[in-house]
């Protein structure tokens, strides 16, 4: 009768929505296309100049991955908040911070890592270097769970108040800049032939701190705003 | 069946001047029961006397604001006894894209589930064979509701917390939740219900717990 | 259902009918397919000579200019068929438009795949943005629209009718790709064969094509064919001509 | 052979040419096998529903014959 | 007892939208918001060369107002939906064309004219020359009101199913790029002291009939869609 | 109240064997019954046997998938009878950031309200006085409902479509309920209600149309 172990716990929950996005893979897709649409529309509102184009390239497919995750962000609990699936995590005999982790991973695979695989045809259509997109990949991948966890516990914050967006966009415009400046940085940087480790050297290192204390964060948030 | 479990001398649960406050307003008077395994307790009070607020109180979803709750004899500890409460609620916590069967599989991949219990033979006992593949979006609002009160069946607790579980049933699935509430305290769980009606229990005489604005 | 609808058109709308008709004429549709396809193949790459400014390169046309028609011209019966199935609720009208949609996304994802390998060694780039390219783009994401609103419901009529109502708005695009060349001045080449005058093109290189194009029209009829059939056979499940088949198709 | 050759050659543009071709004969064949083994599986879910439906009708059966006696609602 | 007037049935449609886009007004200030972050991130992601963002800035500008707006739209019915009053609003005896006009009009009210009116904002964060402004406000006024009637369409079409986000961006991409032709292309002459009246013009005339014939189409749509 | 309206010759509503589809499948048995002036109709039958799929279908929001429909002797068109007919489904059509009353008065902007009536007046008669201008997301389950219900009190309607209003209300609602199905045939109104039990229906025997899957 003890509850089951962690690792069951957490299969369960990677799993559920893994399915659940499966389910809506059309919802999946959203982000992606969004993604593609934005840099389809560069080159009818600035010309179609391919020097232009391959000037701004990396700039334009770094925020517009970033801002295409930022609107999925939202949707991450809200859901789940309103057919009352988010109370009975809360009540489930497991660590609640463990489990939101898996949700924030799960919504992590099933947004960021699409963009990501994208990323090339984007930076394509842009005209943008190849030499410089493998470092515009691995800057992505370190800045995009980056966004996954701190957007997180802002949306764990705001989950009780009734989704306020523009408290989210608030609150996460102070933590898009800094991973916009590192990434764009180093993408700049291997575009000019410099060095462009420190930068995503920095990025890894919020990696690592926002894995470890976000999920905690998030439980604590969702404790606080759920309880009205 | 009008066999009574014997009541052990330290109630299950135990509420001393329970209250709770919205916007510096108490909700309800200040509660006091007792709840022993094996009792059903029914909570009872017109609508918007706060039944709903005192079960969430009661899962742990809202901050106890007056009083004290006790478990097993001593102060309520969430942590410790999160797996032996199960709480339904107004919202049924069922994902609509997933099917009656895959909506169970999670719940027990969190609370585990009883020795021997199953989902599909769970999903046919409450009364839906044949729908445990159909996303629950396509089931009827009964069907929904007996979706979720399948969890009873499947997953192991002591107290059962169920805000008006007759709601939408028809009058096998009313009857079929009377059963479940009879085993279920014969078995030495307890179970707090709100409804306006339709409880018809056998397993002795239920408490009640009644609600004033 | 309007009266004046031709009693043998009226009979001919009734699914059983149209399963049976539809199988009996399809091997002749891919048949036909097939020899137009070989004779214009060979005509095409073997017989045709080289162009003198682009060389072999320009014996792509043979796939490009059918295709690029294809995708038009099954838009335009998506349309019509969508018309109807809106107007008057035909459910083989629903059906021929919903599953015209995937082969017309095929043809013009040909076309702009095949164009692509075209512009990189006529005009040195893969993909620009110029108006009759961008259009025939947008073409495809019409039809991915209008298959993916057609899935995305769960009752398939009623899918089959919201996409129906994209697909007739989505109608307006079809003569911008036509017309765009001569709208807008852009890169790609504007209109070379003319049915009603004298064609800028060369009979050796013109009878290949002409050769290809009824290839694709009978690939299209061929292939519509079989989708009607079995998509009818989903539609239908609950006759008993259905259950009919699918029990014969158990036991073999 | 060498008239095999240059024909393969394409003049120097077989790098466009065949695949060009390539791909016309890909997505049509694609095309046209799709609908073949969506024809398969409508038909084995047809049969499927076939046997559920009879399921959930001998179910129906079932509950209408009472079980227990209910006592509800005022 | 007869059902009241059309003009009654009009105020109380707005009346309702506004008094629920107000006591959600964070809500509202979202594409904003959105708006501002995008102009914002810019700069970082491209360096701060004033007349690289110059150049680009009139296109920047008019592709972050018209995806804020798609960013809104799918709002647009949704809660609407899941609450039952779109039911209740195709039930009552009002024509279906004119309701829904009304929300589409509340909803550019609501996302659309708080994007105009930080639009020049926007522009100077950008150092867009200020001669060049008014037309961009003009595009601008012509453009959103296109773009939330074609795209209420859309979502009406996709309201029965389960709002594949993906299905929207999709069908609403062709209707997109037009828009941002125009548009873009009476921004970028005036930029360079060209005429910019015909593109306007064609602008306009879309206005036009999507006012006319955009409601109609949105309440056939919604019939088809909700029918299930 | 064992007062009895005379049946019209022409029915205000009539089934000629209605029937609905879904996945090609029909979802209950083709359905007969006539509908006059002054009568109630319960709809009744088990968990998914089709009760909120022939009320929408009733309603005009499913299209009749076979048999025919008729309104007051001719066939049903739906503009000529948009504002006869009012239904009130498990989702409330409420709007939860909106209060009580608000929702009322944009429901009247729509329908027009009944001669005398008013919004105030309506909420307290069904037992919202106090909470006219709480947001109704505020308000308790049975208290949403009662919201809801005031619609029937101030618009004007002649046939009553209502799918369950008797779920989640307390005893004293439920009486309110049955009081206002009395009140509305002795009217001439006509209404058909689903429910699993809790009508008393004191204004003459009500009609019985029971649904088989
Ligand atoms: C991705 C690139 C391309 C796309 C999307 C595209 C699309 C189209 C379309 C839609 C048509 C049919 C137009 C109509 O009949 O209304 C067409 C026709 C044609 N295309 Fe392309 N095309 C592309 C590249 C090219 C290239 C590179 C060439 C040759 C240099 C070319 C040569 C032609 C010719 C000769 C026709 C026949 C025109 C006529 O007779 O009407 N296309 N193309
Ligand atoms: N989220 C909320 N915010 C503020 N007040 C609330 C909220 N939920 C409920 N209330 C108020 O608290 C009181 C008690 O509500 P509760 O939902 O507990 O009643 P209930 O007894 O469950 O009623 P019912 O029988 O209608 O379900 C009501 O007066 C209600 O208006
Ligand atoms: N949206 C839907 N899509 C597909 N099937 C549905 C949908 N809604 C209901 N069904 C199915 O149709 C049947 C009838 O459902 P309906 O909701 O009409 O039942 P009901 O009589 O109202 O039941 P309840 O008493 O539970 O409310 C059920 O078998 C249900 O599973
Ligand atoms: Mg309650
Ligand atoms: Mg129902």
């Amino acid at each position: 009768m003890n509850p089951p172990g962690l690792v069951t716990a957490c299969a369960a929950m990677l799993r559920r929505d893994l399915t659940l996005a499966w389910r809506r893979r059309g919802d999946i897709a959203m982000p992606v296309l969004y993604a593609l649409i934005v840099t389809m529309l560069f080159p009818f509102a600035l010309g179609p100049e391919d020097t232009l184009l391959q000037r701004i390239a990396g700039g334009v497919v770094l925020v517009t991955v970033l801002l295409a995750m930022l609107l999925a962000l939202d949707a991450m609990f809200s859901s789940d908040i309103e057919d009352g699936s988010l109370e009975q995590l809360v009540l489930a005999p497991q660590p609640l911070a463990l489990m939101l982790g898996m949700k924030i991973l799960a919504h992590w695979i099933t947004t960021a890592l699409p963009l990501i695989v994208i990323a090339p045809l984007l930076a394509g259509m842009l005209h943008l270097p190849g030499a410089v997109l493998p470092v515009l990949l691995l800057a992505l991948l370190l800045a995009t769970p980056v966004l996954s966890l701190l957007g997180a516990v802002l949306v764990a914050l705001t989950a009780g108040t009734r989704r306020s967006g523009m408290l989210l966009a608030l609150m996460l415009l102070p933590l898009c800049v800094p991973a916009v400046i590192f990434a764009a940085g180093a993408v700049a940087a291997a575009q000019q032939g410099l060095p462009w480790q420190a930068p995503l050297a920095w990025l890894a290192a919020a990696l690592v701190l926002a894995v470890v204390l976000a999920p905690l964060a998030c439980a604590a948030a969702l404790r606080i705003a759920l309880d009205a | 069946m009008e066999m009574t479990v014997p009541h052990p001398a330290v109630p299950l649960l135990e509420a001393r001047a329970l209250g709770f406050h919205r916007q510096d307003e108490p909700v309800f008077a200040p509660l006091d029961f007792q709840l022993h395994a094996g009792e059903l307790a029914l909570v009872e009070g017109d609508n918007g006397s706060g039944k709903t607020t005192l079960l969430r109180m009661l899962a742990g979803l809202l901050h106890v604001g007056m009083g004290e709750l006790r478990w097993r004899g001593e102060p309520l500890q969430r942590d410790a006894c999160a797996g032996d409460i199960l709480f339904l609620g107004h919202q049924l916590g069922l994902k609509a894209d997933l099917s009656a069967r895959e909506n169970l599989r999670v719940a027990a991949g969190m609370h585990g589930q009883r020795a021997g219990a199953d989902a599909g033979a769970v999903l046919a006992d409450i009364g839906l064979a044949g729908y445990e593949d159909e996303p629950v979006r396509r089931l009827s609002a009964g069907q929904k509701k007996r979706a979720a009160l399948a969890r009873l069946l499947l997953l192991p607790a002591t107290l059962w917390l169920l805000d008006e579980p007759y709601a939408n049933l028809d009058r096998s699935g009313i009857a079929r939740v009377n059963r479940l509430l009879e085993t279920h305290t014969a078995d030495g769980g307890a179970a707090l219900v709100t409804s306006h009606g339709a409880v018809a229990f056998h397993g002795g005489e239920p408490k009640h717990i009644r609600m004033h604005a | 259902m309007a009266r004046w609808i031709p009693l043998w058109l009226h009979k001919l709308g009734s699914p059983p009918t149209f399963y049976r008709f539809a199988g009996a004429l399809r091997p002749w549709m891919l048949a036909l397919a097939l020899l137009f396809g070989l004779i214009g193949l060979y005509g095409g790459l073997v017989l045709a000579p080289p162009d003198y400014q682009q060389g072999d390169a320009y014996r792509i046309i043979f796939i490009h200019v059918p295709s690029a028609w294809m995708s038009m011209f099954i838009y335009a019966v998506m349309g019509v068929a969508a018309f109807i199935a809106l107007v008057w609720r035909i459910k083989l009208a629903e059906v021929v438009a919903m599953e015209s949609a995937p082969i017309g996304a095929a043809f013009t994802f040909i076309t702009l795949v095949t164009g692509s390998l075209w512009g990189k060694p006529m005009w040195g780039t893969w993909w620009t943005w110029d108006a009759r390219l961008t259009s025939e783009l947008v073409l495809l994401f019409l039809y991915l629209g209008v298959i993916g609103l057609y899935h995305a419901f769960e009752d398939r009529r009623q899918g089959a009718r919201a996409a129906a109502f994209l697909a007739i708005i989505g109608i307006i695009n079809v003569p911008i790709v036509h017309f765009s060349v001569n709208w807008w001045n852009t890169l790609h080449q504007g209109s070379t064969v003319n049915l009603f005058g004298p064609s800028k093109i060369a009979w050796d290189m013109l009878w290949p094509l002409l050769s290809m194009t009824l290839a694709t029209k009978f690939y299209y009829a061929a292939s519509l064919f079989r989708r009607v059939r079995t998509d009818l056979l989903a539609l239908e499940g609950g006759k008993d001509w259905v259950r009919k088949i699918a029990e014969s198709e158990a036991r073999t | 052979m060498s008239s095999l050759q240059t024909f393969l050659a394409m003049g120097g543009y077989a790098a466009y040419v065949w695949p060009a071709y390539a791909v016309f004969f890909a997505v049509l064949i694609t095309d046209s096998v799709a609908p073949r083994l969506r024809r398969r599986r409508v038909l084995r879910e047809l049969r499927a529903r076939l046997a559920r439906q009879s399921a959930r009708r001998d179910r129906a059966q079932e509950a209408r014959d009472p079980a227990h006696p209910t006592s509800s609602s005022p």
